[in-house]
């Protein structure tokens, strides 16, 4: 299953990563749109991930990520390397539905080596020559993210945070956690309406109060730096990483 | 009058090299290349010129953006960004940059986050500034593990943007893409050319003598002392005071 | 000079257009995104066209385009027919500065068949056939619309109109007509920032009141069905349509 | 129980075509195609079961898109719009629809005002309804002076839309890509196959003695014009005034 998973700054369910974990999953294929943190780290050192396709995974100021870093060097993970653009790219040709995105930059770079699903194709209205990389369409089964507020028929307000619909768009079903559940209609005033990824792209949309954290929502709350401070520290190990995750309560149901 | 610091001498370089754009593109978590380009905006307000506008990436309070993380990268190719920085785990002699990893790859003996989205900008935005501190072999390698952005491209492969310079906590070089590589413009005070021979992993051009990287006058260092970094928490208040921490 | 102009609901700047024919402009470009109305005829009638490139012209409930319609006849404009999705696909291609985006549905049609600019090229992602359209990017020089307000930093909201970032993004400059600027900066407030076209994009903006009358304004007021009626009679001939225009105080300067 | 109206008729022809759909799409200057959409509504509601949703075009009090004018075509693309309506100046036997003008192109003798989205929702959206209640040679034509819109494509093209049906003022057709062509499914009452025949400008195939157009029973024509009409003024409001205005 292809998982679409937000920026750390959009929006992070963590709530439903931690949920996800309980659960259990194996070979899931994450895509970051266009970088993770925290919640990728996560989902990889509880050994739910098989491929990760991203532009970068780290802590920020928290440093790099203890699990995925780990599994890089193990070898445990399929690593599908990109770049921001490109991940912006594959998600809006599933939006247009079109196979393809071109996108110039990318011609000598490794991650173009290394990414047989890319491909170079001179560029068909010019003269000559003027290769131009083709991106194909990424289409997640599933997008998952956090955000403020949704109404009662679904509508989810994401506010200026646009890659969230890219998200929505480009996968199957979307499936969000959110602050708050308002009850009128976020399409009705066009004050809201203008954030609003509309209830027809949703598949469910479940409360959760700093849903989040330890990441923090913009407009809401603040990232808790000691907290992700202390999972880097913490998860420098593999026991070390599911020490933490018991202390804060998620451990696989199995 | 106190010594100038070193800082000081960084952020009055970028000052320079950014002379002229209209718009530039600085990261949150940069104070140095965003004090430099608040620096050039005060001396051009000064004289009463036109200023240039800084837009601060990944700030979620001063966030000028409202299409999403694609916005930025659509600006670029929109040709709207006209300066930019990139740092990088190793640069190496021609301007590659790496951010991927070192040793090996995929299962690299150490990983780095990833490429971001430094190969796209550095493509198209027209002077692109490699701005890393440490000055080191380790860093300055001859060449990279992984590009995860080229210094220069193939002919016939398009391309308006790239390396303009090479800033380092040591000293400033100029690319030269027709090269390709690097040309030492000036040592900062402190260092000298065999210094910076041994802390640098590529070869690279340089004159006998080079010269002393400028430091600024009286008038411009009382800008940055007063004006940039005492802009009360307007839009770039979250700079000022991370330089004024690492600004004694 | 090629100029993008929003369809009739999105917020047209008739106040900019009187202003236009009023300073003449000859051999214009138009690119209608993704329809014309109004605001088109007025152009066409006033002689200040060259070519329109659009998915349709009409004054919608009040009938046919008269102007447009006389000058398809008389063969005095140049015609690039297109279809919505098409003139979308070549303002995202200059937004993302790629030189064209692919798609789907246009082959068989006799819009392909007419426009010489557009390519078909068998999809190289796919293993044999699949012919796919290349629609090479529209990148007019200026965007002309009209929005409810703009705060004094330059930075207009549009709302949910996002059709109106489009063309911004893709054209050179954009200006703008307001129905009011206000003094707090629109971006300051995730709440209107969900909405705002950023400075960034825009030229320059004017205070126009009812700068889109007679067609309305989104949120601020109807359209005014009884002037587009009296216009679409006027305008059925040359002579009524410039008496229609002297009524109206709209006359060319020269 | 009154007399059924000729326009009930459509609609409850066009809430059978619609049947099974969960997504369809609607102009909002289209009453009988939106009534059709809310009596499928109804009826499903009624019985218990899942409704389809219904999103009007257009509107600008009920416009349920955020992304601009492109979003109704990329929704179709992403596969979730199951249904949608389409005129035409011209409509010809194997489907095409002609939306830009009669006599010459592209010095047109009658100029309409043009393609619109057509073509796109036709080649991806699984039901398109071809819908103009004129049925006269003037309108369904032999062969469109122009493709706005083709009714089929040519094999190795991708196409996973199309029309399934041609709903007039006289009649129903079912269309049959595989031939490719119309089949009179049913005349409506007041009209007959001469009727049809002289009024089409178009072969088709059709039975000996073709059904007539069905006629909603008591308890969907109660639903019809009580619900339908009379839903107060929420989300389809204007549609039950426009309705209310047409249906005496």
């Amino acid at each position: 299953m292809t998982i679409a998973l937000p920026v750390d700054y959009a929006g992070v369910s963590m709530a439903m990563t931690r949920e996800m974990i309980r659960r259990g999953a194996s070979d899931l294929h994450l895509v970051c749109v266009p970088t993770g943190g925290l919640q990728v780290d996560q989902l990889i050192g509880a050994g739910l991930v098989g491929t990760v396709e991203t532009s970068a995974v780290s802590l920020g100021e928290a440093g790099g990520a203890p699990r995925f870093n780990a599994a890089v060097r193990d070898g445990s993970i399929r690593l599908k390397d990109a770049t921001c653009p490109a991940i912006h790219a594959g998600l809006m040709a599933a939006q247009k539905g079109i196979p393809f995105l071109p996108m110039r930059g990318l011609i000598g770079t490794d991650l173009l080596r290394h990414r047989k699903d890319w491909r170079v194709l001179d560029n068909p209205l010019a003269d000559a020559g003027d290769p131009i990389v083709l991106i194909p369409a990424i289409k997640p089964d599933v997008a998952i993210f956090h955000a403020p507020m949704a109404d009662r028929f679904g509508n989810v307000w994401i506010g200026r945070r646009r890659e969230l619909a890219a998200m929505a768009y480009a996968s199957t079903i979307t499936l969000v956690t959110v602050e708050r559940i308002v009850e009128e209609n976020l399409l009705a005033d066009e004050l809201t309406a203008a954030g609003v990824l509309p209830a027809l792209y949703i598949g469910a949309v479940g409360q959760a109060p700093r849903g989040a954290w330890p990441y923090g929502l913009w407009g809401e709350y603040p990232p808790d730096v000691a907290e992700l401070n202390r999972y880097a520290q913490a998860a420098r190990t593999a026991e070390g990483f599911f020490r933490y995750m018991a202390e804060v309560g998620v451990e696989a149901v199995s | 009058m106190t010594a100038i610091l070193s800082r000081e001498i960084l952020i009055y370089a970028i000052a320079q090299l950014l002379d002229g754009v209209k718009h530039v593109a600085v990261g949150a978590s940069s104070p140095i290349p965003a004090a430099g380009a608040m620096l050039l905006r005060a001396m051009k307000a000064a004289k009463g010129e036109p200023v240039p506008r800084i837009s601060v990436l990944g700030s979620v309070e001063h966030n000028f953006f409202t299409n999403g993380s694609a916005e930025l990268f659509d600006c670029a190719a929109q040709g709207r960004i006209d300066a930019f920085f990139l740092g990088g785990g190793q640069i190496d002699g021609v301007g590659n940059v790496n951010l991927v990893g070192a040793g090996g790859y995929p299962q690299s003996d150490v990983r780095w986050p990833g490429s971001f989205g430094s190969a796209y900008p550095y493509s198209v935005v027209p002077r692109v500034i490699l701005f890393r501190e440490e000055h080191s072999p380790r860093v300055l390698v001859d060449k990279v593990d992984f590009v995860s952005a080229p210094g220069v491209s193939e002919r016939g492969v398009s391309r308006s943007g790239g390396p303009i310079a090479l800033l380092t906590g040591k000293g400033l070089f100029r690319f030269d893409k027709s090269h390709p590589g690097f040309i030492l413009d000036s040592i900062h005070p402190g260092y000298d050319l065999d210094e910076i021979k041994a802390s640098t992993g590529f070869k690279f051009q340089h004159a006998d003598r080079p010269g002393r990287t400028a430091s600024p006058d009286g008038s411009t260092l009382s800008l940055l002392r007063g004006k940039v970094l005492d802009e009360p928490a307007g839009t770039y208040g979250e700079f000022a005071a991370k330089m004024r921490a690492e600004l004694p």
